[in-house]
Order: structure tokens, then C-alpha cells, then sequence
């Protein structure tokens, strides 16, 4: 399928689904970084959250020529359509993420969230002295990361005399979504003492609005070890985040594409564990992001 | 009286017909559009030099797909706009439309046509509610869509809490990926044969002329006789009803339904009537040129992509392109002015 | 009224209207008979265009009610009114500037074939009706880039085009000269003996005599006086419709002094509307442009006031150069004009009148650095007083009689202190009395040495005012002549050789 | 003259003064504001009543707090609506001059007080652009602003490649956090102290009734011998200001700076702006009011967080609040007119 313009050289299309998560975008450097290390070139789109622009991008990388796809979906779970347009063009696809369920890609890269999530809940209990009034701010429901991390969650808390008084839901994951939140949680439920933040810029909000409150001994947790997530876990901001091993899976992604394209063998399904990341291991992260 | 009226009477504009002379049926179907569409052949042009495989016929074709959502909702807009309203509500209930496709067709249970119906119809629906909050309780089109673009999100997350539906049938997938004759999908073939009716009725229908004419001055619209209110609801409704077919559209293009469909995508649809020529003052725009503005942005996204332009430095040149769009239809009229 | 009068055709029974804070009509009566044209006369803000209104349906009555061909008649929408044949040019213009002369002329009545627009019946229609009138432009251009006057031609063939029994005509010849009044009144009269009635407002007592079958005139929204003839003197009607006699219209002017104000040295426009026009203006002189419309005086005038650029000659003020196209230098040395088109270029119809006068005096309304609502106040009222604006200060201008309007624009640009004054068609819709008073304004201004041009279609105006009259023809100065030789026949001459 | 015109003027003048009578003073404040003013006395009542600790102090301070932002950038926002025109930037301009603010303290070792300087005068200077390109290349303002809201995105991804900055020294976090007496951060200071000037200016100064002529009328304007394209040109730059003051509030709040700040905040910030009755026609519209609108938005979202309500039906309920806001303006103006 090496109809590009540029015979010889191996291209390899990245569709991101937006360019303002840190997730991702620590994804594409290490993509980047990765690809380069093998003289590959990488072509990066970004659907700014559109599934319909991702459909787009991914024609784009198809007519362009390149020779696998690296696929991380835009929009809430993920669409069919990138991976069915790839496979009919021949095209490896790796998807990182989120999978579609009627046609997955050739491989799967994910972290993986329910147990990683399971893992955070049950530190909670311990940190928390095993009470407390939990608040959390949600991510965008309805989407994968969330239900995941909602679920494995619950299930590490389950049994504890923590108790859920409140929660809400962001709409894009973002930070200053998270203070605002909290700054309103805050009022409604002075009692809270432990905060759930589904992202480390939800977590970080959080952190935030219950320093600016003035309430000195909130447990804050959040998820995804953002460079900001760890060195705030490392100040004590957060009590604790789970690093997804960002680094490993941007250089596995474009090694599982390297070989799809030899056509070898890939596994179906490549989850890699989430880290609990406390002040005690932090700093190795900080230094080597995983 | 020493000037005689009658011999110097009203004159037809001779000028004009004959600079047009030689390539006349093309200026017939583009008069007026001769600023964005001389700014899309630049373009064309640009990236055929530069960007590999553009100008392959396949992808041309593929700009057209990736263009029919965009191109449908543009077509209501520039009814909308060309009243001198405005509808930002149009991706909203765009995904609004959308939901309630798969919301009838997989959780309702409903056959899918049925379904397909229903989208439209919620389209229109929200597109009325538009219409008379700007007609009867008299809201600036601005808010009275821009609390629809709210509303209209809100009711789309929570027709399924937020998650998508996936997996439409076979045929129903077909609609959008299927061509026919290797050229022709069926979603293409309804955005041509809706930009056809639209170009028709807005230039040789009463109706259409109105709809200038209300654009132009709603006042003097009314004291012509014209039904300024039935008119301007009418093209909130246009719109709506577009915002449903293209939901269709993009549900057969994606197989799913998601309640984030379409966010942002309001200012890329007024941009590209705009970019075709049409003003938010009112009066003025063209369906011709509005095609042309929605191409200039299919090509542009295209284009960079295949080259590979990072998305930071797109967002840059997509913005100057606007501008640099605009700013020729600028130009041509001020020299049409002073000439 | 003695003679068997056919039935009439349209009749008005206790019509009142009330605005907050205003009566525009108090039980006005009105009979229309089939083929009669019918002046409607009175003083600015009478009630005319809201009577016209009432019975066009554009304006719903407080009281009253209406019988049209025998039938009782409330339209709710201009669309009623029109769909019964009855037509209406509403004194404000009312067109869509970016559609060309020939689509507003058919605005809502496009000819279509098998439910599809015919652009070339739409094209013969529109021309058919612009002949009537006189209209000699386009009818392929945006009306925008039309003068006022052409747009005035356009919205008159726009009514024509209605082919309506009842044609309402509310100051359909203020912005026109001579030659398209003329052409405008045998449009009437040959209308009127296919039987079509009119309704007929204006200020030109000299038109009514004309056409006029009849005469009703209104005063503070009462009708206090009707004619069965309109050979009555203008002294009759004036007295009636003022409540007083204006014995005078014109006031005597002093000799201009000898110091040269303004001196315009061969200029011409980059467009080609004038050409090579070079004129002076002495301090104390009135100097009047006339010609027929389209001759190029309001760019002329433009020009003058720095609003428009160049293409080569020289303006000077006290002997000193303006820099091209800078009207707020312009300003700054004294030159102001006052601008044709009240709508556009007058006043901003929404904002109030104080602050429509504040306008372009703020500098001489700022205290310490700072503008203070009761000092616009204070500065508008004394302006409103001088000019006998009728209406709260504090009122939007919109909803001021169009001839009030006229008055916010003059007092808006008379309360400064200017060295020249350049006036386009100062008096387009004003009545008589307000007419003498404003012409009183000029002479005092006159006297106090300033320069003054003014531009007027209404030859009896310029040849009241001038110390010397211009004729501008196709944008050519055809001659300078002085008062005392110049007569209407002289001027017209000129303007159409 | 039949009549007496001096005589005319002061009855009426009478009429509206006994009027206001009772609550002169906040009337005089609140002049013209009366439909948002009620719409937000309303709103309140029924947080209070309703949402659990929304009453108390530290609680209404929090609203204040969290509607800095928003409120800085609506009183730039209100300027340029006066004169007719729309700033859809706003948002990406805030987020770069904070991508700028970040980048030159951090990445570019700069002392924290000269990259606040570099943060405003970028925006000041991306609104200089705006400004420019609707007075001298005569673009739509909608276009002109739409252009540069993705130009600027994409320059303050590009300053980190999409990446945020954490960290600012205490000083700088404590701008936003700590309050003296118990109440006023210093950025909730700048705030009222901006409000207060803003007031002023468009009330009392000459400036001022220059932006509401260009509004009314950008002809009538220059025949009154206002520098239309200054004045236009300078309300940009003003926005732009704006948007560089109100990154210094996010980033001091935040403790952080990132490329998305911003994203959608132009339509909040224009709802603001109309609901506090100005007219997106130009012409109209007052500093009073739009801190009104600004309030009633940050009580709405904070009471509807308090609530606990969920945000699919939040945007439902924000949508309609939007709606009835602007809706009991337009009411108001009818009664007034037909009174
Ligand atoms: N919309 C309105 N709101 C308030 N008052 C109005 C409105 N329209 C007209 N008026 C008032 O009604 C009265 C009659 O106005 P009208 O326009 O009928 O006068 P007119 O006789 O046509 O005067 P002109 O010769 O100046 O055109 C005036 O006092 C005017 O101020
Ligand atoms: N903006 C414009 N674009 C094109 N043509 C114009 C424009 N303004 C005026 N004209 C034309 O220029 C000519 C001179 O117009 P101008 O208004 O100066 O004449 P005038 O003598 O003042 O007549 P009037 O009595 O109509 O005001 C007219 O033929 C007019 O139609
Ligand atoms: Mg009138
Ligand atoms: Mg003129």
C-alpha cells in the first residue's frame, strides 16, 4: 500500500483525538521521539475532539500514503469507521485508548485503567485512616476512561466507611473545570476530605480550589501522571496519581506498527499496568516518565 | 420641460453583460461569486503543486465526502444568514438529531427509517423553536440560537447520559461509503441535488426573493407586503432541517451516533458562508458561493493535511486563509465600486 | 360639496392615534372618491405620514374605523392593504440597498412563470414603471450606489407597480428637482383618469395647486379645514395649517463683505462626478448650487467638506489649504455640512435627540476632561429651543416627524461656531412656517459673516437665498450668475443645456 | 414658531426624574439596567431558597471569585459590541498571552513581572490586529476575529507544543488567593477598579459617546468629525488588553498556564455581555449591565453546582436562562416603548 509520494521511507499517520490532554500529548512525543529513533516519519492529525474530522484525517493518511495508522479515537467511545477505511487500504492500524468494538485494530494499547483505578481506591482507604467524605469530579461521561475508572474505583473502596457525598462531572477533563467544581463542591458539602479527580487537571483544580478554601488536610488524588500531575504529587499537592506509562506505550505503538507493516506477529491486546504514584516513588517518574 | 425622460429612460446594464461574453454559462451559475471562487482555484492550484496524491481523483472525491456534512448545514445557514440572523444552535442540534437516531433505532427499538424520519424531524423541531423565539418573543437570533446550542447539547447527552451508540446496518452504513460508479456515494448525490434546490429557490422563487428582501430590511420587506415573520421562521426550520439530514449523513459515515458531534462546528459553518460572500448584515450571499466557501475549507484541511502540516501551525494557516478569503471578496467589491 | 359625488371609494370615520406622551390624531374624518387626488396638508408633525400610515396598515389606529369599497376595512399588515389595492410610498425611503433598481421596484410582486421567477418580465416591468417617473439610471445597479433623488424615483415606481386603486403618496417630490416633479405629476394626472385615486402629502403649495382635487389640511392632529378645490391661495392654506400667516418666507440679506472664506480652486472628483470646479464663497454670502438631479452637487459638496478624496485641485479656508480628505480637519477649521441624506448620514435614528445634538459639540460640552449627562442637557435644550424641535430632548429621533428630524440634523451642526456652511437640501420635508424660521437662521448666520453654500432642487429656495447662484450640470459649473439677473427660466436653462 | 419648544422639553424630563424618586441612587447606577437587574434578583432569590449554602458570605464571594475571569474579559467584550462590532478571539488571545506569560517566565527565564508586561501587550497587540483588520482591510468584524481566534490558538499551542506550565512563585499564586480582610483578593480588586473605569470612560468621557456613535452610526459618526477607525481600532485593543489581564487572573488561580484555556469562553462572554442588554447592532449597551450579565451567569452555574444538578442538564437549564434573561429585556423595552 506504499502509494506515497515519498517511496522508500516508511510513514506512519497519527490521528489524535484532541492536542489539550496531557495524556495525549505526551503520547505524541513519545511517538515522535520514537519514530525518529527508527527513521520513520510520522504524520500527526488532530480532530479536535470531531469523530466526523478524524473520518477525514484518516482518508487524509490513506490518499498521503502512509503505511500503518496509529489510532487513538476522538469522541466519546470510538469509531469503526477509521479502521474499516484503513484495513480496506491495507493499512495496519494500531489503536491506543479506547477500541472499537465492531472492528478493533490489529492491536490494542491501553493502560489498564480498571485495576490501575482498583489499586488508587484501595490506597485511599488505607491513606484516609479508611473514613472520609469522598467528592469526585468526574470526567466527560459517557466515555471510556471514566466508566473504567468509576468502576475499578468503587470496587478498591468498596467495604470502607468512605463515604461518596458528592460528585460531578466535567466536560472536557480540564483544570480550571476542576477548581471551579470544587470551589462549588466545597460550599455544598463542607465536610469533604477526600477528592477523587478522574484526570490529574481535574485532580489539580481540585487541589487548588481546596488550598485557595483554606482546608489544609484534603486527600487529593487524580490519574494519568501528567509531568504537572507528578511534580504535584511531589510538593504534596496530590496525595497520589496513577502514571499511565505514556513513554512505553508511544514507543510500543509505533513498534507494534513497524512490525504490523512486516507483517509479524502482534498481539491482539497490549494493556500495560497503571502505576500508583505517591511521594515515595515519584521521583524516578519525574526523572524517566514511564 | 427640455430633457425628454422617456428617451433617456431606464437603461439595462450593458457593461456588465459584455465583459462576461466569453465564458458566459460558467459566469451565469458563479455571478458574483467571482472573488472566493478565483481564492478556491488559487488554492486548488497551490496544493496540486505541493501536496502529494491532492489531486488524484480519488481524493478530490473524498474532499466531497468530508465536505457533506459541513455543506448541508452551510446550505440552511446561509438562508439564515442572508435574513440577517445567525445560528450558532446548528451543531448542537445537529448532534441532537443524531442521538435521536440512534436513540429511536437501538434503545427505542424502532425500525430505522422511522428513526431517520424522526431525526429530521427533530431537526425542523428545534429549527421552529428557533424561528418563533426570534419572530414572536423577539430574541436577537444571536441568543435566541446561542440558548439553543446550549439546550439542544444538553438534551443530546442526555438522551443516552452522555455515551454513544454504535453499529448501524449494513445498508445504512452503505449510504455514506458505497460509491456508485466509483464517484457517487448516495450522501453525495443528496448534497448536490439539495444544493440544486437550494440555488433554484433562493434565485427564481418568490419565496427566495423574499427571503433578500427580509434580509435586506425587514421593514421594508413588511411594508411590501411580504410575510416577514412566516419568512424568518421558515429559514430557522431550513436550517434545522438540514442540521437532521446531515445528521443522517454523519451517522452513516462514522456506523455510531455521539452527543459530541458537531461542537465548535457552528463557527465553521458561518465561516464558510461567509467566505462565499455572504454578509451577517443581511441581503446578501449566494448558494453558489457558499458552496465555494464550503470547497475553500474542504480543500484547506485536505491540503494541509497531506502535507503534513502540524496541527498547531494548521490552526495559524486556516486562519489567515479565512481572512485572506474574505478579504479578496473585499476587495472585488470595493474595485466593482470605484470602477 | 353639492355635486352628486360618486360613492366614495375609501372612507375614514373618527381615526385617532396615540403614542405615549403624544396624540399624532385626534377623530379625523376622510372620504376618498374614485379618481380624486387629494392633498393632505400640514404643518411637520400633523399627523400626515401617520394618517397615510393608518390607512396603508402599516400603523394600527387607537380609535376608529374604515370602510374600503363599501366594506369595512382594519388592515392588521401592509400586505392587507396592498392585496385591496391599496399602494403607499412611505416618506422615509424604503428600499433594500444591496438589490438592484430593478428587484426593489418588483419587492414582493416578482412576475414568475410556472412558480419560477421571470427575470426578464421583472426587467421590462421594472422599466416600463422607471419611465413613468423619469428615472435615468440602471436598473441594473444596487440601489445604494443611487442619489437620493433616483431613490426616490424608484420607490415611486416600486407604488406603481402595485396597479392599485388607492395610491398614498407622502412627500413624494421632497428630494426631486423640477423635471422629475413634472414627470412625476403627469404621472398622476394620467393615472387619475384611469380612475385611480391618490392621497397626496407635501410641502410645495405651488404642486398642490396642480394636481389638487381637494385639500385637507391637519393641525396638531385635528383636521381643521377642507377644500373642495386646489386653486386656494397658498396664504389660506399657510395660515391654516401654521395658525398664523407667514407673510414672509424669505428674509432680507445683508451684502456680503469683501474678505474671500472659502476658495475652492479647480477640483475635480477621481470618479468623474464634477469637474474642474473652482468657486468662492465671501464671508456674509450665500452662495446656491442648483441643478437638475444627478448633476453632481452633493458629491460636489462632499468634496468640499474634506468627506471625499480628490483627484487634483485645492480648498481653502481664510487662504489656507485644507489636507485632503481629512474632515476632521475640516471641522476643526470651521467647515461643517450638513448632509442630504438625514437617515443615513443625519442623525442616528435610535439614539436621543440630546444626544444627537451632543454629537459633534463634545468638545464644547466637556468639563474638566469629562462629558456630564446634565450638561448635554442643558447644551441640547438651548439647541432644541433655538430650532423649535418639537418632542422631549430626552426622545429617540425615530419617533420625530420627518420634518423634526430635519430640525435635529440643523441644530445638531449649527450649535458650533463654523466659518462655512454648506447645507444639501436643508428644507427636503419641512413645512412652511418651520421653512421661514430655518431661512431666518440662515440669514442671521449669514450676517454674522459666516460663508454659506446651499445646495437645493427647490429652485424658488435658491433664488430666495442666494447672493449668487452656480449652475452644475453633468458635474460642469455652467455659470456663476448673481441674484439679480438670475430667474427660474435662466437656471433651468443652464442646468439642462 | 406656533409653538414653544423650551417649554416641551423639561415636562417630559419631569416625568422620568419623579420616576426614579425612591432608589435615586442605585437607579442612577443602574440606569437602563432594570430588566437584568430584576432577572438576577430573581435568580438569586431562588438559589438562596433552594441550593444549600448558597447564601452565605464566603459562598457569594466564591461567585465573585470565579467570575473574574469572565468578568474582565466581558467589560473589553462590552466595547466592542457598543460599537457594533463582535470579538470571537477573545478566548484563544487570553489563552496565548497565558502560553506567553508561562513560556517567557519559565522556558524563557524571564523575571515574572516583565512576562506579565509581555502577557498583556500580546494581547493588546493580537487586539491591535483584530483591530487593524476590520478599519484598514475592511474585514468583517466576525470574520476578522474568527481568523485571529485560530491563529491564536494555534500560536499559544506552538509555544510549548501543546504542553502546560506549572508553578508559579508564591507571590504571584497568592494574587488571586489571598484575601485581604477576609473578602478582596487583589485580582477581585482589579476587577471592581477596572469596572469603575470602564464605567466612567463610556459614561462620562467623550471617548466614550464616540464608541456608542460609531455604534449607532459608523456614517453619521464621521460627519461629526469622530476618528471612526481609531475608535474602532482601539476597542479591539482594549479587548485584547483585556484578554491578557484576565490570563493573569487564570494563571495566578490556577497556579498554571495551558494552550486550552479559554476554549468556547467567547459565546459566554458575548451571552454575558447581551444579557446584560446590549445590542449586538451596536449602538447600545452598558458596562452596568454587563456586569449584571456577568453575575447572572457565575450565580447560575454556582448554584446549579451546589444543586448538585448534572451538567447534561445544566446546559438545558443555562440555555433557557439565557433565553428568559434577554427575553425579560426585550419585554421591558416593549412596555417602555407602548407605556
Ligand atoms: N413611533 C412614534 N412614537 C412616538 N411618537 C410618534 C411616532 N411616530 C410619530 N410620532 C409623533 O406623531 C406626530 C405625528 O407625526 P407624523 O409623522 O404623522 O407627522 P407628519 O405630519 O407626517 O410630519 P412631517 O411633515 O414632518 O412628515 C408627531 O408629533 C410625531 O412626533
Ligand atoms: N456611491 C455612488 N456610487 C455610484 N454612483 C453614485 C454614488 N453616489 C452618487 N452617484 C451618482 O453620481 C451622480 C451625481 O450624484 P449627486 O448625488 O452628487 O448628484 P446631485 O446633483 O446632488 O443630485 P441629487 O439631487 O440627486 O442629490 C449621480 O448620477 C449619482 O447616481
Ligand atoms: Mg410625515
Ligand atoms: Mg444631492
Amino acid at each position: 500500500s506504499s502509494t506515497g509520494a515519498d517511496e522508500g521511507e516508511i510513514t506512519i499517520g497519527l490521528a489524535m483525538p484532541n492536542q489539550q490532554s496531557p495524556f495525549y500529548v505526551a503520547i505524541r512525543k513519545w511517538v515522535e521521539d520514537e519514530a525518529k529513533r527508527e527513521n520513520v516519519k510520522v504524520l500527526v492529525a488532530d480532530a479536535k475532539n470531531d469523530a466526523d474530522d478524524q473520518v477525514s484525517q484518516v482518508q487524509d493518511f490513506i490518499t498521503r500514503g502512509v503505511d500503518g495508522l496509529i489510532y487513538i479515537p476522538a469522541g466519546a467511545a470510538a469509531a469503526t469507521v477509521p479502521v474499516r477505511a484503513a484495513k480496506s487500504a491495507e493499512i495496519p492500524v494500531v489503536t491506543v485508548d479506547r477500541n472499537p468494538k465492531d472492528a478493533p485494530g490489529d492491536t490494542f494499547i491501553a493502560t489498564d485503567s480498571v485495576a490501575a483505578a482498583q489499586e488508587l481506591g484501595e490506597w485511599v482507604v488505607k491513606n484516609a485512616g479508611d473514613k472520609g467524605n469522598l467528592a469526585i469530579i468526574q470526567g466527560q461521561l459517557g466515555t471510556t476512561p471514566e466508566e473504567a475508572r468509576d468502576q475499578g474505583f468503587k470496587k478498591g473502596i468498596e467495604g470502607s466507611e468512605i463515604k461518596e457525598v458528592a460528585r460531578q462531572a466535567s466536560k472536557a477533563w480540564l483544570q480550571d473545570e476542576g477548581y471551579q467544581i470544587t470551589t462549588d463542591l466545597l460550599q455544598a458539602h463542607p465536610n469533604i476530605d477526600i477528592i477523587f479527580g478522574r484526570a490529574d487537571g481535574l485532580a489539580l483544580g481540585a487541589a487548588q480550589a481546596a488550598r485557595n478554601a483554606g482546608s489544609k488536610d484534603m486527600l487529593v488524588v487524580g490519574f494519568d501522571g501528567d509531568p504537572s500531575g507528578l511534580e504535584a504529587v511531589k510538593s504534596g499537592l496530590l496525595a497520589a496519581t496513577v502514571t499511565q506509562q505514556t513513554t512505553l506505550m508511544g514507543k510500543l505503538a509505533v513498534q507494534s506498527t513497524l512490525k504490523l507493516i512486516k507483517k509479524e506477529q502482534v498481539p491482539a491486546e497490549q494493556l500495560q499496568k497503571g502505576i500508583l504514584t505517591t511521594g515515595e516513588n515519584v521521583d524516578q517518574y519525574i526523572a524517566n516518565h514511564p | 420641460m427640455t430633457q425628454n425622460p422617456a428617451s433617456a429612460g431606464p437603461r439595462a446594464d450593458e457593461g456588465r453583460r459584455s465583459r462576461r461574453g466569453a465564458v458566459k454559462g460558467v459566469a451565469w451559475i458563479l455571478d458574483g461569486v467571482g472573488g472566493p471562487f478565483l481564492g478556491l482555484v488559487v488554492l486548488v492550484v497551490i496544493m496540486a503543486i505541493f501536496a502529494p496524491n491532492f489531486a488524484k481523483p480519488i481524493n478530490l472525491i473524498n474532499i466531497l465526502d468530508q465536505v457533506t456534512v459541513l455543506g448541508i448545514l452551510a446550505l440552511g445557514a446561509t438562508a439564515v444568514i442572508i435574513t440577517g440572523g445567525i445560528d450558532l444552535s446548528v451543531g448542537s442540534v445537529f448532534a441532537l438529531s443524531v442521538m435521536v437516531l440512534g436513540w429511536l433505532s437501538h434503545d427505542g427499538g424502532m425500525p430505522l427509517w422511522i428513526a431517520m424520519i424522526a431525526c429530521v424531524a427533530v431537526g425542523g423541531l428545534a429549527g421552529l423553536v428557533n424561528g418563533l423565539a426570534v419572530t414572536v418573543t423577539k430574541l436577537p437570533p444571536f441568543i435566541a440560537t446561542l440558548a439553543m446550542m446550549s439546550v439542544a447539547r444538553g438534551l443530546a447527552n442526555m438522551t443516552t447520559d452522555g455515551r454513544q451508540i454504535t453499529g448501524y446496518p449494513e445498508w445504512f452504513y452503505s449510504l455514506a461509503s458505497t460509491r456508485y460508479g466509483g464517484f457517487l456515494s448516495i450522501t453525495l448525490m443528496a448534497l448536490i441535488v439539495l444544493y440544486v434546490i437550494g440555488w433554484a429557490v433562493l434565485k427564481y422563487r418568490s419565496s427566495g426573493r423574499a427571503v433578500y428582501a427580509v434580509g435586506g430590511s425587514p421593514e421594508v420587506a413588511r411594508l411590501a407586503g411580504i410575510k416577514v415573520q412566516a419568512v424568518t421562521t421558515w429559514v430557522y426550520v431550513v436550517a434545522g432541517l438540514a442540521a437532521g439530514l446531515a445528521a443522517i449523513v454523519l451517522a452513516s459515515r462514522l456506523d455510531s451516533s455521539q452527543p459530541s458531534a458537531g461542537e465548535g462546528l457552528e463557527l465553521d459553518v458561518i465561516a464558510a458562508v461567509v467566505i462565499g460572500g455572504a454578509s451577517l448584515a443581511g441581503g446578501v450571499g449566494r448558494i453558489t458561493g457558499t458552496l465555494v466557501g464550503v470547497l475553500i475549507v474542504g480543500v484547506m484541511h485536505n491540503g494541509l493535511n497531506l502535507l503534513g502540516v502540524s496541527p498547531f501551525l494548521q490552526q495559524v494557516i486556516i486562519g489567515v486563509v479565512i481572512a485572506a478569503a474574505v478579504f479578496t471578496d473585499v476587495l472585488r467589491r470595493r474595485k466593482e465600486r470605484s470602477a | 360639496m353639492n355635486e352628486p359625488a360618486p360613492s366614495p371609494i375609501l372612507t375614514v370615520r373618527g381615526i385617532s392615534k396615540s403614542y405615549p406622551g403624544t396624540v399624532a390624531l385626534r377623530g379625523i374624518d376622510l372620504e376618498v372618491r374614485p379618481g380624486e387626488v387629494i392633498a393632505l396638508l400640514g404643518e411637520n408633525g400633523a399627523g400626515k405620514s401617520t394618517l397615510s400610515g393608518i390607512i396603508a396598515g402599516a400603523i394600527q389606529p387607537s380609535t376608529g374605523t374604515m370602510t374600503w369599497q363599501g366594506r369595512p376595512y382594519s388592515p392588521a399588515t401592509p400586505r392587507d392593504s396592498i392585496t385591496r389595492g391599496i399602494g403607499m410610498i412611505h416618506q422615509e425611503m424604503r428600499l433594500l440597498p444591496d438589490l438592484t433598481v430593478a428587484e426593489n421596484v418588483a419587492v414582493g410582486r416578482w412576475p414568475t412563470r410556472a412558480g419560477f421567477l421571470s427575470g426578464k418580465t421583472m426587467l421590462r416591468q421594472a422599466q416600463e414603471q422607471l419611465r413613468k417617473v423619469g428615472f435615468t439610471g440602471r436598473v441594473n445597479q444596487p440601489v445604494r450606489e443611487l442619489s437620493v433623488a433616483g431613490q426616490q424615483q424608484v420607490e415611486i415606481a416600486k407604488a406603481l407597480m402595485l396597479d392599485a386603486s388607492l395610491l398614498i403618496l407622502d412627500e413624494p417630490t421632497a428630494a426631486l428637482g423640477e423635471t422629475e416633479t413634472t414627470a412625476l405629476l403627469e404621472c398622476v394626472r394620467s393615472l387619475r383618469t384611469q380612475g385611480v385615486s391618490f392621497i397626496y402629502v407635501s410641502h410645495r403649495l405651488a404642486e398642490i395647486a396642480q394636481i389638487a382635487d381637494r385639500v385637507v389640511v391637519l393641525r396638531d392632529g385635528e383636521k381643521v379645514a377642507e377644500h373642495d378645490s386646489g386653486g386656494i391661495s397658498p396664504d389660506t392654506l399657510v395660515r391654516e395649517m401654521v395658525g398664523r400667516s407667514v407673510d414672509r418666507l424669505f428674509p432680507e440679506f445683508d451684502a456680503p463683505r469683501d474678505e474671500v472664506v472659502l476658495s475652492v480652486e479647480g477640483i475635480s472628483d477621481r470618479a468623474g462626478r464634477f469637474d474642474d470646479i473652482s468657486l468662492t464663497v465671501r464671508a456674509g454670502e450665500v452662495l446656491g448650487i442648483a441643478g437638475i438631479v444627478g448633476a453632481g452637487r452633493t458629491e460636489l459638496v462632499r468634496s468640499i467638506a474634506s468627506l471625499e478624496p480628490l483627484r487634483c485641485g485645492e480648498i481653502k479656508v481664510d487662504g489656507v489649504p485644507l489636507p485632503p480628505n481629512d474632515p476632521i480637519a475640516a471641522k476643526a477649521v470651521g467647515v461643517v455640512l450638513i448632509p442630504e441624506d438625514r437617515k443615513r448620514q443625519g442623525v442616528i435614528l435610535s439614539d436621543t435627540i440630546e444626544d444627537n445634538i451632543a454629537l459633534p459639540n463634545l468638545a464644547a460640552i466637556t468639563r474638566y476632561g469629562f462629558v456630564t449627562p446634565s450638561g448635554v442637557t442643558r447644551f441640547a435644550r438651548k439647541a432644541a429651543a433655538r430650532f423649535g424641535i418639537k418632542g422631549d430632548i430626552g426622545d429617540p429621533v425615530a419617533t420625530l416627524s420627518g420634518g423634526n428630524q430635519q430640525k435635529v440634523v440643523l441644530s445638531k451642526w449649527l450649535s458650533s461656531d463654523p466659518k462655512v456652511i454648506i447645507l444639501d437640501e436643508p428644507t427636503r420635508g419641512i413645512d412652511v412656517g418651520a421653512r421661514a424660521s430655518i431661512y431666518e437662521v440662515i440669514s442671521e448666520l449669514a450676517q454674522q459673516g459666516k460663508a454659506i453654500i446651499v445646495v437645493s432642487s427647490d429652485l424658488e429656495e435658491v433664488l430666495g437665498l442666494a447672493h449668487r447662484i452656480m449652475v452644475l450640470a453633468q458635474g460642469r459649473n455652467k455659470g456663476i450668475m448673481e441674484a439679480a439677473e438670475a430667474t427660474a427660466d435662466r437656471v433651468m436653462a443652464y442646468a439642462t443645456q
